[in-house]
């Protein structure tokens, strides 16, 4: 779960880690009164789940409450990558001397956390690892004795940071390292961590991101949940436990398994078709899970047909026939629909489909072809 | 003979009263796996599948009572760490985990420990290991593989079926089917595997079913390119998929253009191992 | 530093460990008030840092608010093994079906904290482990990755707890562990944790020990500190960081380290003679803490001797010679000093004190062998 | 030649601009030890000792600059566990903890981790390492024991030195002095270093300083009595403390009855081990 950058930064300050002054707002008068209580000078920063916000026009430097709710009120309009915008930062604005890059996500290599660090942080990080990557520090750090002192300071040697910051370097680290391993975070980011000119540090943006699998331990965070920017389908998809990705494509796909989900959409590509979502239903899905993918899938108005996939294992071949033909049954559906069961109880499944309109393939290739014939206009 | 498990393999299975552990744990015993104990905390005593299977509280106890040397198991995800740190604890040597949604921060510690232990992991998030006519210490199917020359090994759980099943209609079997699963931090990886088949005298040729996210085809690669002697054919899923979606896998990131199927494709086939376009294509280029 | 019974408790609970109803009061009126708020039958618990509190009469059950207040009176004015009762715990009374000992400690052995249990805890407890140790169960904790709950349930089985009371126990003996290792404890006990008639489980005793070094990490339990059950000479000693503790004899001792003092006191009792105290003053100790050391010793009056020990490593003869020479100045000391003086600046040292009445010997036995001598009324 | 260090260790001191451990620095410089860096964080650049020691901002630096392969640590109780873990993670194969009042749980981590990176730990709470005329690494004075044959081992600080002091008034002399420290968790016990004198050629008998408190004492008489060839004589310190007060170090309380000097004293007889009983009576126990 991705965090927003003010969501990202109440965390890091319950963890020490010092942010701008500033609050979170969805109508324009109120960036006109928070720039007010800050003093004049703020930045407004959209509130959007994607990176680049400040290339397309949705982080504005105002110089007074006037500028500041003129500003706010044209981001809360805007569009950023398809996302609409609901919400902004209103934070003081900084002057700084220095930008340094701050993170800690998971090795995956070593199993085990890993700071990152630059002294060249800023929005041109990305650029900076691909030509100078000897600017980029990599740290791992054991998980179960935690970061120590002496790494903290390793790290701030590393990025030649003055002596006279250190402390609160080390300080503002153990923040980020706890905010990370406590939230159960892959992702604890800071870009930048500025030096100001007053020669205090602070965290100027913030990233995090939540491992699902780990909510359940805790409950605050799933408030944090920004429906808005899912998908109704998604939203619908996670309900039901099914992992679904909305993509461009014409060919709607079912299958049980990432793996294999994947390998579907690829033959789809391979014979000329394109998928037009990713849908995992999971291991033993029931008929009203089955049911509930189809009403996903047809909600999406390009789909000129679907492929059903499914390899029975833990999920028994009848019981995906038997939503299938419920569905049908509730809903008119228009458009073909191409299935391939194979495994557990597949016999029954297929007996169970042969008086309906849905049509059955024995290969998985075979499905694939069927499917981009159906879609491109063609005839069987 | 095949690797990991064969039919002297005794199984013991953590969760096997609940509802799916219960399900599979039958699968396997009905599949003629070695099922010597199940152990469900707070149900020591009980007796399982006709009263052929004793329940225990607690791992140490089950093995201490059956000399179990293979876990299995089927706990809900919040509870899995436990479990393998139980398992790791009672000095089992080979654990395999197929719950899946188990929290990254859980796998890390639980890693962490069994480094110290020295067992192995399988796992989690995946479907198992399969021995065709051995045993079934996990979800494979057992219907859809039968004994032969080939190694599996795979990251994915239901390709995995779709693979085995098209090896079966060309009439190939396999040594041992592994599937060590998605996570980004599991257990067993892809060159610890094919160093078991590297060794296993049973086995001609590998099979290995990759897929988007990290590195670990790319590093088996190398390893194939070095040291195997063996015939390897592969698979990589995901060639369609758009970059820095979550393809249900916490493992399935592209992370910042690292780990996508072209790039893992290239290095592989590089190595010298042949590349299937789809799963079914696989059969045909395997070895008679 | 040892901490009451209440003030484990406060701690026991925060951290979940369930404790009865009740709250500490030092005038007997209190107690009866609480017994009023509590339903009547309490227990009234003497608050003293010593073990055998009950066999003592320091533990009384009241049956009323009346025989609270009567009980509260007479524990308030009693004394135990030489402690004052300052404080009393007026606790609900408890209905129970089961006593079990709880505890947690450091293994010396591995490392390690060590879970240690029994089903039959209570006041007998040393007696069990005396008489059937089989009934005392040990658990290493790895201190890295802290209590696991197959542990506990490990531990619960191997007491043959009963199943219903298992998740309660895991919950319990978590608590414990937390309680130990957030605050730094070297002891953590339960004894007894009991099984109550209307099957809760709750810790009628507590008892924790914190570990000095660890104190400031734990600014909040330096408050705990009971000043009133130490003997006002080692509050004096802790004060400028001197190691002492009153014993029963004649001959008062100041040396540096506790190995040369714990030799130093075994001289005097293999000579004859008997030791008045313990005393380190440390490495490096200079002229002040000398000065104070002597004090402190000064302030018992059966000291009729005084033997002081250097060995110079860190700690400067001269230095030791001047706080001395120093003290008698100030103070008409009325008993001999022999003095030992050996190591850094042992010269120095010496020509310092061959004006004064210090008598100074050459070895350490000969030392111990003069103090006996001029203790028991023998002249040189 | 003698234990754990000699002239040709190349020793790194942390904390080496600190009041303490500028002072003992100097001592450990003064007496020919070879000091080969310091550690200061923040002072890094910096040079000691009229410019001939090179101050730096971290162990790993040092070391790599300096090739050190001791390092004595002089840094604040709160600040030691850091200091050892940093030491460790640059793998300074023997780290000498000087610093007393180091929190149990700190020590605990410590040794854990420290058991997983294979390196030498002396202390906390100890005087540290003298081989006479070759190096001192910590504060025993240098002044009081000359190079002889005999092997010291000591949980005591200056009961140490009183021993010493009494040898050399004897003219016996020591091949390496070694102060283990008395708190509860700590490094190299009396079985390390018991075994290292066996083995090493220059020493050829033993003193053995003990107090109340824990069962190092006991199962290093054992120890003795199974593989010591080389006579040991002991002094156990304590025989007068009364029960469970604690003596300025932790680990000298008398837990439950167990650590009396007297079963320490009985179990270390029955071993073969003469025994002192006061500390200026050893060298008279003692082999000329």
């Amino acid at each position: 779960m991705k965090l927003h950058e003010y969501q990202s930064k109440k965390i890091f300050e319950q963890f020490g880690v010092p942010i701008p002054k500033g609050r979170v707002a969805n109508i324009a008068s109120e960036a006109k009164q928070i720039a007010e209580e800050l003093g004049g000078r703020v930045v407004i920063k959209s509130q959007v789940l994607v990176g680049g916000r400040g290339k397309a026009g949705g982080i504005k430097l105002a110089k007074d409450p006037n500028e500041a709710m003129k500003f706010a009120s044209d981001i809360l309009g805007m569009e950023i990558k398809g996302l609409p915008v609901r919400k902004i930062l209103v934070d003081e604005a900084v002057n700084f001397e220095q930008e340094i890059y701050l993170a800690i996500i998971n090795n995956r290599s070593n199993n085990c956390p890993m700071i990152v660090a630059s002294a060249s942080g800023g929005v041109d990080i990305e650029e900076v690892a691909q030509l100078s990557p000897e600017k980029i520090i990599k740290y791992n750090i054991d998980p179960l004795l935690g970061l120590q002192d002496f790494q903290a300071r390793d790290v701030a040697l590393s990025i030649d940071l003055p002596r006279v910051y250190w402390k609160n370097f080390i300080k503002i680290l153990h923040g980020l390292y706890h905010a990370f391993w406590e939230t159960d975070s892959t992702l604890a980011e800071i870009n930048p961590l500025v030096i100001t000119k007053d020669e205090r540090m602070m965290a100027l943006d913030a990233k995090m991101i939540i491992d699902d699998n780990a909510l359940f331990r805790h409950p605050d965070l799933i408030e944090f949940r920004d429906l808005d920017i899912e998908a109704p389908a998604e939203v619908e998809a996670r309900k039901y436990g099914l992992s679904f990705i909305k993509l461009d494509g014409e060919i709607g796909c079912m299958v049980n398994g990432a793996g294999l989900a994947m390998a579907t959409m690829d033959i789809i590509q391979q014979n000329g078709g394109s998928p037009a979502n990713f849908l995992d239903i999971g291991g033993g899905a029931g008929a009203e899970k089955v049911s509930a993918a189809l009403r996903i899938i047809l909600s999406d108005p390009k789909v000129k047909v679907i492929l059903i996939n499914i390899f029975g294992g833990i999920t028994r071949c009848d019981e995906v026939a038997k939503g299938l033909l419920s569905s049908i049954k509730q809903t008119k559906i228009k458009i073909p629909i191409v299935v391939r069961l194979v495994g557990t109880n597949e016999e029954l499944g297929r007996r169970l489909l042969c008086d309906s309109e849905i049509l059955t393939a024995d290969s998985l290739v075979s499905a694939a072809k069927t499917s981009v014939l159906l879609a491109t206009g063609g005839e069987l | 003979m095949s690797i990991l498990v064969d039919k002297a393999s005794r199984v013991l299975i953590q969760g096997i009263t609940g509802n799916e552990g219960q399900f599979h744990s039958w699968q396997m015993f009905q599949y003629g796996t070695n099922v010597v104990a199940g152990v469900t905390p707070g149900k020591g005593g009980d007796w399982i599948f006709d009263g052929k299977v004793p329940v225990f509280d607690s791992v140490k106890v089950a093995k201490d009572a059956t000399g179990a040397n293979v876990s299995v198991i089927f706990v809900p995800a919040r509870y899995a760490a436990d479990a393998m740190l139980e398992a790791a604890d009672a000095e089992i040597p080979l654990i395999v985990c197929i719950t899946e949604g188990v929290p990254v921060r859980d796998m890390i510690q639980v890693r962490k420990f069994l480094d110290q232990k020295k067992v192995y992991l399988v796992g989690p998030n995946c479907p198992g290991l399969l021995t065709p006519g051995q045993a079934k210490v996990g979800i494979i199917p057992g219907n859809i593989t039968k004994p032969g020359n080939v190694g599996v090994v795979s990251r994915s759980g239901t390709l995995t079926y779709e693979v085995l099943y098209a090896m079966l209609a060309n009439d190939i079997g396999s040594s041992t089917c592994v599937g060590i699963g998605g996570d980004p931090v599991h257990g067993l990886n892809f060159i610890d595997t094919l160093e078991l088949f590297e060794a296993d005298p049973e086995t001609d040729q590998v099979v290995m079913i990759g897929e988007i996210g990290g590195n670990e085809e790319q590093l088996a690669a190398d390893y194939i390119a070095r040291y195997m002697t063996k015939p390897v054919v592969a698979f990589i899923a995901g060639e369609s998929a758009p970059p820095g979606k979550r393809m249900g896998h916490a493992g399935a990131i592209i992370e910042s253009g690292e780990g996508t199927a072209e790039e893992k494709i290239h290095a592989l086939r590089v190595s010298g191992v042949q590349i299937a376009h789809h799963p079914e294509e696989i059969a045909s280029m395997l070895i008679r």
